[in-house]
C-alpha cells in the first residue's frame, strides 16, 4: 500500500521522524557535493544522485573506537567502552546503496558477528529513494539492481510534488504511523509513470550493455594472470579514494592510539590500493600497485561472488568513476578484461 | 551491547615464563591472570597477542592443545609487536584472542598414518603443537619422522625438548641439521631439502612443512620428486592479519583467508590459489 | 586563594648549545620562570620539525616556543637560520589556519643569557595563559 | 578549444616512436566518457590513433609518472607536457628524481582545462558529449533534447583560471607557439583569506578540512611528493595515520604535507583537482609561495633546474618569525 506526502509538507515530514528519532538527509556539503547531515529545521535537503561518501559509514564508520586500555606498569587494564546504537533513521538513500548493505552485512554479520556493526545495522532504519535521473556514470543495473524499486524499510518515490511511500518491514511499518497525519493513501500511478520514465533513460545509459561473462565464482585462474592488469593498472596513483567512495569496501586497518593516558584502540577503513596494506616484517605479498590493482578488483569481481554465492561486490553506483584522479575504474577493468576494448 | 560476544575484543594474559630458545627466539608462556589457560585450541590454530600502543598480531599457538595449563608462543625476534614482546619480563601482561584457523586435520586425515614432520628455522613452532599432541596420542598414529633443520645448532629452537623428550619416545626420530658445519657438531650438515632427499622417505607418509618461503618450495619440489602427491602434504601459511577472523580483508589469497579458512592448507587446495604469498 | 586557576602548558624546545644552558643559569641564578614551561633538549634548533610543534599541541600544549642560538652563533654554523625560515612559515601558516600566532614564538637565546630566558619563559607563559587552553590545535583524544 | 589539434601530436609521436627515437609514449587515453581520460603509456602506432586523446579534459600531469615510468624502461619516453606540467618536470629534475636523458619532452600549449564538476554544475549530470567550438563547449545530457552552450570561461578550473605561465620552460620540441608568463591572479583568495579574522579563518578552513577523508590522493598525484616512503605512511613515525580520526589529524597532515613541499611546490593544481571531496588544497600551498614570495623575494620553484629552494637556502638579513605578522594586524 503507498501513501503520500506533498512535497510543501517535506519539512513537518522530517520534523515528525526527527521528533522521535535521529534524522539523517543529503544535504549540501557546501563544495558542490552531498554529505548526509543530522537533520534540524535548519537542514535543507539536497536532492542529488549520489552523496560523495557512501552511506556505509552509518553502519561501518571511517573510524570508530574499539575499546581502551589503562597501562599501568605491567598491568593492562582493558575497557568494553561499546554502547548500544539508538535508533536512527537514514532518509534518501539510493537503491543501489541500500542493495551495498546486503553486501556489508555477508561479512560483518556472518559468524563470528561484528558487535559493532550489528547494533547500529539493527538500530538503523533505511528509508530508501527511487532514482528519477540517474547519471551517465550509473550501471547498477549490470548487477540486478533495479533503480526503479528500491530496497529498505520503507521505500519511497520523489515526483514533483509528492513524496510517495511504502513500507516494507515492521520497522517501516512502525515509522510510517509517525507519519500518519502527513500522508494519506493514494494510487500508484504517478510512480508507475516515474518508472516508466526512468526505464526510458536507463536503456540510454552508456554503461548499460556493461556484461559481467567473464566474472564470477569460480573465475581466479582465468583472470589472476591476465595481462590487461599490467596496462589498466599502470596509471593508478596508489590512493584510496575509490575504497573510501565505495559503498562496499569494508577492508578496515585496527590501531592503537596512545592518548598519554591510555591507548585507545580503534578500527579505521583501509584500502587494498594502499603500499603498506600488506606489508609485514618480512615482505610484502602484493610488491607493485599492479597486484594491489588486481586485489581490488579482483575482490569485486571474483573472490567476493567465490564466498558469497555469486553475489558480486559493486552495485553500480558510479562513485569510482566520478571520482577516481586518474579515471580508472571498474567499468574500464570489466570492459577490458571482457574483452571489449 | 557488553552481553554481545565480541571476538576483536581480547582477554588478559600474563606471561609467567620466557624462555630463550636461540639468539632471536624465545618462547612465551602465557596464561590468564587467575592462572588459567585463556581459551582451548587444536593444533596449527593461532592467538592474537597484543601490546596495547604497540600493536597486534597473529602468532601460532606453540604448545599442545594436550597442555591443558598453559600455552606457549615461540616467538622471532622481527618486527614491532615481536622486538617488543622480546624486552618483556616475567610478570608483564598483554591481550590474547583466539583461537584463530583451520587447525591440522590431527583426528582425521592424520589418524593412523605415518607422520612426517619437515621444519626449518622457527617454522619448528607452528609444528611443535602437532608434534606434542601425536606424541601425546602415540598410538593413533604410525611411526613419526621429524626432519628440522636451522642455520646452525644455536638457532635450534626448542633444542632441549627435542633431545630429551622427543628423540626418547619410542617410533619418534628426529633428524637435525645445521646449514654450515660447527665445531661439536656431529650431526648432519646441508640444507631441509637435500637432506630429505638424502633420507629416502617411504612415499606412504603424511607430511607436515613449515618454515621459510623458499624452503617449503624447495622441499616440496624434493618430495613430489621422490613420489609424495601434493594431497600428502600439508603447510601451513602467514600473511598480514588484523581481525583474524575475515573480515578486515588483507589476508586473503585469491578468495581464501589464511586467517579463518587457513593458516593450514594442504598443498594441491594451495596450487589451486594464485601465486601471491 | 584562587584555586584551580588556569595554567598553560608550555613546550619549549631548547638548543643543546645555547638556551638550554641558558635554562641552566637561569636555575643557578635563582631566577624564576613557570614551572609550566616543559623543556625538550633538541641538538640544534634546526632539529625542530614542524610536525613536533604540531605534536606537542596534539598532546595538550598550550603554547610552543623553540629557542636557539642568536644568529651567526650556531654550534653547526647555519641551523638557526633554516630554523628561522622554516618557523616563520609554519607560524603564518597556524595563523592563517586561524590558530592564534600568541601561541607560538621563536627566540634566539645564548648560553650566557639566564635572564633573558626567564624573562622570555615569563613573557610567553603570560602571553599563552591570557589565550586561555588551546582548543584550535587539540586532540580531543589526549584529554580523556 | 585548445590551439593544437589532436591529430598534429599523434603524428608526431608515431613518427618518433617508429623512427624509434622514443620506444613509448605518455599520453592521455580515451575513457569511457568524453570527459575521463586516463594517463597511459603507448606503444602501439595503431593503440595511438584509436585511443590517444588531446582535448579540454586532458588535465594530469605526466611528469610525476616519469619518476616510475623512466625506471621501468630503457628507451627514452615521449612525453607531452603543458606549460604547468613543464614547472613540475624542472622542480622533479633539480631534485634529481629521473634521468633526463631518458626522456623527449614536446611541449604543447594549453587554453586551460575544463572542471567537470563545473560542467556538470551547469549543465546538470548525464553528460553524453560535448564538442569543443571556438567560444567554448556544446554538450548534450541524458536529460536534454538540444545541445547546451557552454561558456569555456564558466567551466575552467581554478588553476586555469589563475594559469600562472602559459611558457614552456622544458621541453626538447616546441608544438604551436610559446606563451608568456601570464599576470594571474592566484593569490588573491590568499590574501581574501587572510583579510579574515582569525575567528573566521578557522571556520573556513576547519570546514574545508572536515570533509577530508584521507584518501591520500592529494599526496600520491603531487609532483613533489616523490619521498620512497611517506612520514605517514611509517609506522615508526609518530604521524602515521590513515584515517581523519579528528579535526587534529586533518590539520596535521595537510600543514605538514603541505609544508614538505612548501619551496618546491610550483603550484601545478593537481591536489586540488584530484581531491574527491574538493578541498581547495592549492590555498594552503599558495599561502607558502606567496609567504616566501614576500619574505624571501620572489622565487617559482620549476622554472629553471638546478635553483635553490627557499627553504634549503637563507640570508643572514632574513626577516625574524617574530615580524612575519608585522603589517598584518587582523586579528
Amino acid at each position: 500500500m503507498i501513501r503520500k506526502c506533498s512535497l510543501t509538507k517535506l519539512n513537518d515530514f522530517f520534523a515528525a521522524i526527527a521528533g522521535d528519532k535521529t534524522l539523517y538527509i543529503p544535504a549540501s556539503d557546501g563544495a558542490g557535493g552531498a554529505v548526509y547531515k543530522k537533520w534540524d529545521s535548519n537542514t535543507q535537503y539536497l536532492d542529488v544522485l549520489n552523496t560523495v561518501k557512501s552511506p556505509k559509514d552509518f553502519f561501518f564508520p571511517h573510524t570508530e573506537d574499539l575499546m581502551e586500555f589503562k597501562v599501568k606498569g605491567k598491568n593492562i587494564e582493558l575497557l568494553d567502552i561499546r554502547q548500544e546504537s539508538e535508533d536512527f533513521v537514514v532518509f534518501g538513500v539510493r537503491p543501489c546503496d541500500v542493495k551495498s548493505f546486503d553486501i556489508l552485512d555477508r561479512v560483518f554479520l556472518s559468524e563470528p558477528v561484528d558487535s559493532y556493526y550489528a547494533s547500529r545495522r539493527e538500530h538503523g532504519i533505511i528509508i530508501s529513494l527511487a532514482c528519477s535521473k540517474p547519471s551517465e556514470t550509473c550501471f547498477c543495473t549490470t548487477f540486478d539492481i533495479d533503480p526503479t524499486e528500491p530496497e529498505g524499510d520503507i521505500s519511497a518515490w520523489k515526483t514533483d510534488d509528492a513524496l510517495y511511500l511504502r513500507a516494507n518491514t515492521e520497522k517501516g511499518e512502525a515509522l510510517m504511523a509517525l507519519v500518519e497525519h502527513l500522508t494519506e493513501e493514494c494510487d500508484d500511478a504517478p510512480v508507475v509513470a516515474q518508472k516508466q520514465n526512468v526505464k526510458k533513460i536507463l536503456d540510454k545509459l552508456p554503461l548499460a550493455g556493461l556484461k559481467l561473462d567473464v566474472f564470477g565464482k569460480g573465475k581466479t585462474e582465468e583472470l589472476f594472470d591476465d595481462p590487461a592488469w599490467d596496462t589498466l593498472s599502470e596509471a593508478c596513483l596508489g590512493c584510496g579514494t575509490c575504497t573510501f567512495v565505495c559503498p562496499t569496501c569494508q577492508c578496515y586497518d585496527i590501531k592503537d592510539f596512545d592518548t598519554g593516558n591510555g591507548v585507545i584502540r580503534y578500527r579505521c577503513w583501509d584500502s587494498c590500493m594502499f603500499s603498506e596494506f600488506t606489508k609485514m616484517a618480512h615482505g610484502n605479498p602484493r610488491l607493485t600497485q599492479k597486484e594491489r590493482f588486481r586485489q581490488r578488483f579482483m575482490h569485486k569481481l571474483v573472490y567476493y561472488p567465490d564466498n558469497n554465492d555469486g553475489l558480486f561486490s559493486c552495485v553500480g553506483c558510479g562513485r569510482c568513476l566520478a571520482k577516481c584522479p586518474v579515471s580508472m575504474n571498474i567499468a574500464k577493468v570489466m570492459k577490458k578484461l571482457g574483452g571489449e576494448k | 551491547m557488553n552481553n554481545r560476544p565480541e571476538t576483536l575484543i581480547p582477554v588478559i594474559g600474563v606471561i609467567t615464563d620466557v624462555r630463550i630458545d636461540t639468539p632471536d627466539v624465545k618462547t612465551f608462556r602465557v596464561v590468564t591472570p587467575d592462572g588459567k589457560k585463556a581459551f582451548d585450541h587444536k593444533p596449527g590454530q593461532c592467538a592474537m597477542l597484543s601490546i596495547p600502543g604497540v600493536g597486534e598480531a597473529m602468532f601460532s599457538i606453540t604448545s599442545s592443545p594436550t597442555n591443558t595449563e598453559f600455552m606457549e608462543f615461540s616467538i622471532k625476534k622481527c618486527g614491532c609487536v615481536t622486538d617488543w614482546l622480546h624486552q618483556a619480563e616475567v610478570g608483564q601482561q598483554l591481550t590474547i584472542r583466539g583461537p584463530y584457523g583451520r587447525p591440522f586435520p590431527v583426528d582425521d586425515e592424520f589418524a593412523g598414518k605415518d607422520l612426517l614432520f619437515i621444519a626449518g628455522g622457527i617454522g619448528l613452532a607452528p609444528l611443535r603443537s602437532v608434534i606434542n599432541y601425536c606424541r601425546h596420542y602415540r598410538d593413533r598414529y604410525g611411526e613419526i619422522d621429524i626432519v628440522y633443520g636451522s642455520r646452525s645448532s644455536a638457532d635450534l629452537v626448542d633444542y632441549q625438548e627435542i633431545i630429551e623428550e622427543w628423540t626418547k619416545d619410542t617410533g619418534v626420530r628426529v633428524h637435525l641439521t645445521i646449514d654450515n658445519p660447527e665445531e661439536g657438531w656431529d650431526g648432519h650438515v646441508g640444507f631441509v631439502p637435500s637432506y630429505v632427499k638424502e633420507l629416502s622417505f617411504e612415499t606412504n607418509k603424511t607430511a607436515i612443512i613449515c618454515g621459510p618461503p623458499i624452503m617449503i618450495k624447495f622441499t616440496l619440489d624434493a618430495m613430489i620428486e621422490m613420489g609424495f602427491a601434493k594431497e600428502q602434504v600439508y603447510t601451513t601459511m602467514e600473511l598480514r592479519m588484523k581481525c583474524g577472523v575475515g573480515k578486515c580483508g588483507r589476508c586473503n589469497i585469491g578468495s581464501k583467508y589464511v586467517c579463518k579458512d587457513g593458516p593450514v592448507f594442504r598443498c594441491d587446495e594451495l596450487s589451486e590459489l594464485p601465486d601471491e604469498y | 586563594m584562587q584555586v584551580n586557576k588556569y595554567r598553560p602548558l608550555i613546550v619549549a624546545f631548547c638548543c643543546n648549545w645555547c638556551s638550554y644552558a641558558g635554562a641552566d643559569l637561569a636555575g643557578n641564578n635563582r631566577l624564576n620562570y613557570p614551572a609550566d614551561v616543559k623543556i625538550i633538549r633538541v641538538p640544534c634548533s634546526c632539529r625542530v620539525n614542524p610536525s613536533f610543534v604540531l605534536r606537542a599541541f596534539q598532546r595538550g600544549a598550550d603554547g610552543v616556543i623553540i629557542c636557539g642560538c642568536h644568529p651567526g652563533d650556531c654550534h653547526y654554523t647555519s641551523g638557526n637560520y633554516y630554523t628561522r625560515r622554516r618557523m616563520a612559515l609554519l607560524f603564518s601558516m597556524l595563523d592563517y589556519l586561524g590558530i592564534e600566532r600568541e601561541r607560538t614564538r621563536l627566540e634566539w637565546v645564548s648560553a650566557a643569557e639566564g635572564a633573558k630566558f626567564a624573562a622570555t619563559m615569563n613573557d610567553f607563559a603570560e602571553q599563552v595563559a591570557a589565550l586561555g587552553e588551546n582548543k584550535r590545535l587539540e586532540d580531543l583524544r589526549c584529554k580523556r | 578549444m585548445q590551439k593544437i589539434n589532436r591529430d598534429v601530436l599523434i603524428d608526431r609521436a608515431i613518427s618518433l616512436l617508429n623512427s624509434g627515437q622514443v620506444s613509448s609514449v605518455l599520453g592521455w587515453r580515451q575513457g569511457e566518457f568524453f570527459y575521463d581520460v586516463t594517463p597511459a603509456v603507448f606503444t602501439d602506432e595503431n593503440d595511438i590513433r584509436e585511443n590517444f586523446v588531446w582535448n579540454d579534459f586532458c588535465g594530469a600531469n605526466f611528469s610525476k609518472y616519469l619518476v616510475s615510468k623512466t625506471k621501468a624502461s630503457d628507451g627514452k619516453i615521449l612525453v607531452f607536457l603543458k606549460p604547468c606540467d613543464t614547472y613540475s618536470f624542472n622542480q622533479l629534475l633539480t631534485e634529481h628524481r629521473f634521468d633526463r636523458e631518458k626522456v623527449y619532452v614536446i611541449g604543447i600549449p594549453c587554453e586551460g582545462m575544463v572542471d567537470t564538476g563545473k560542467l556538470k554544475a551547469q549543465v546538470g549530470d548525464g553528460l553524453v558529449s560535448a564538442q569543443s567550438t571556438e567560444e567554448g563547449l556544446l554538450v548534450t545530457t541524458l536529460y536534454s533534447d538540444e545541445p547546451v552552450n557552454v561558456d569555456i570561461k564558466s567551466v575552467l578550473a581554478e588553476r586555469c583560471i589563475n594559469c600562472k605561465s602559459k611558457k614552456h620552460v622544458a621541453y626538447d620540441e616546441l608544438l604551436g607557439d610559446e606563451g608568456q608568463i601570464e599576470d594571474s591572479d592566484r593569490f588573491d583568495e590568499v590574501a581574501r583569506i587572510e583579510a579574515m579574522s582569525p575567528d573566521e579563518r578557522f571556520a573556513f578552513w576547519q570546514g574545508e578540512l572536515s570533509r577530508c577523508i584521507r584518501c591520500n590522493a592529494c599526496r600520491d598525484v603531487c609532483p613533489a611528493c616523490t619521498c620512497e616512503k611517506c612520514v605517514f605512511d611509517n609506522p615508526v613515525s609518530g604521524v602515521e595515520n590513515k584515517a581523519p580520526v579528528n579535526s587534529f589529524e586533518e590539520k596535521m597532515f595537510h600543514i605538514i604535507r603541505a609544508f614538505h613541499v612548501a619551496g618546491r611546490c610550483t603550484d601545478c593544481g593537481e591536489c586540488s583537482r584530484v581531491c574527491p571531496q574538493n578541498i581547495p588544497l592549492h590555498l594552503l600551498n599558495r599561502k607558502f609561495i606567496k609567504d616566501i614570495n614576500g619574505f624571501y623575494g620572489e622565487y617559482q620553484a620549476g622554472e629553471c633546474v638546478g635553483s635553490r629552494a627557499p627553504l634549503v637556502d637563507y640570508n643572514l638579513e632574513d626577516l625574524e618569525a617574530s615580524d612575519v605578522f608585522e603589517g598584518r594586524d587582523t586579528q
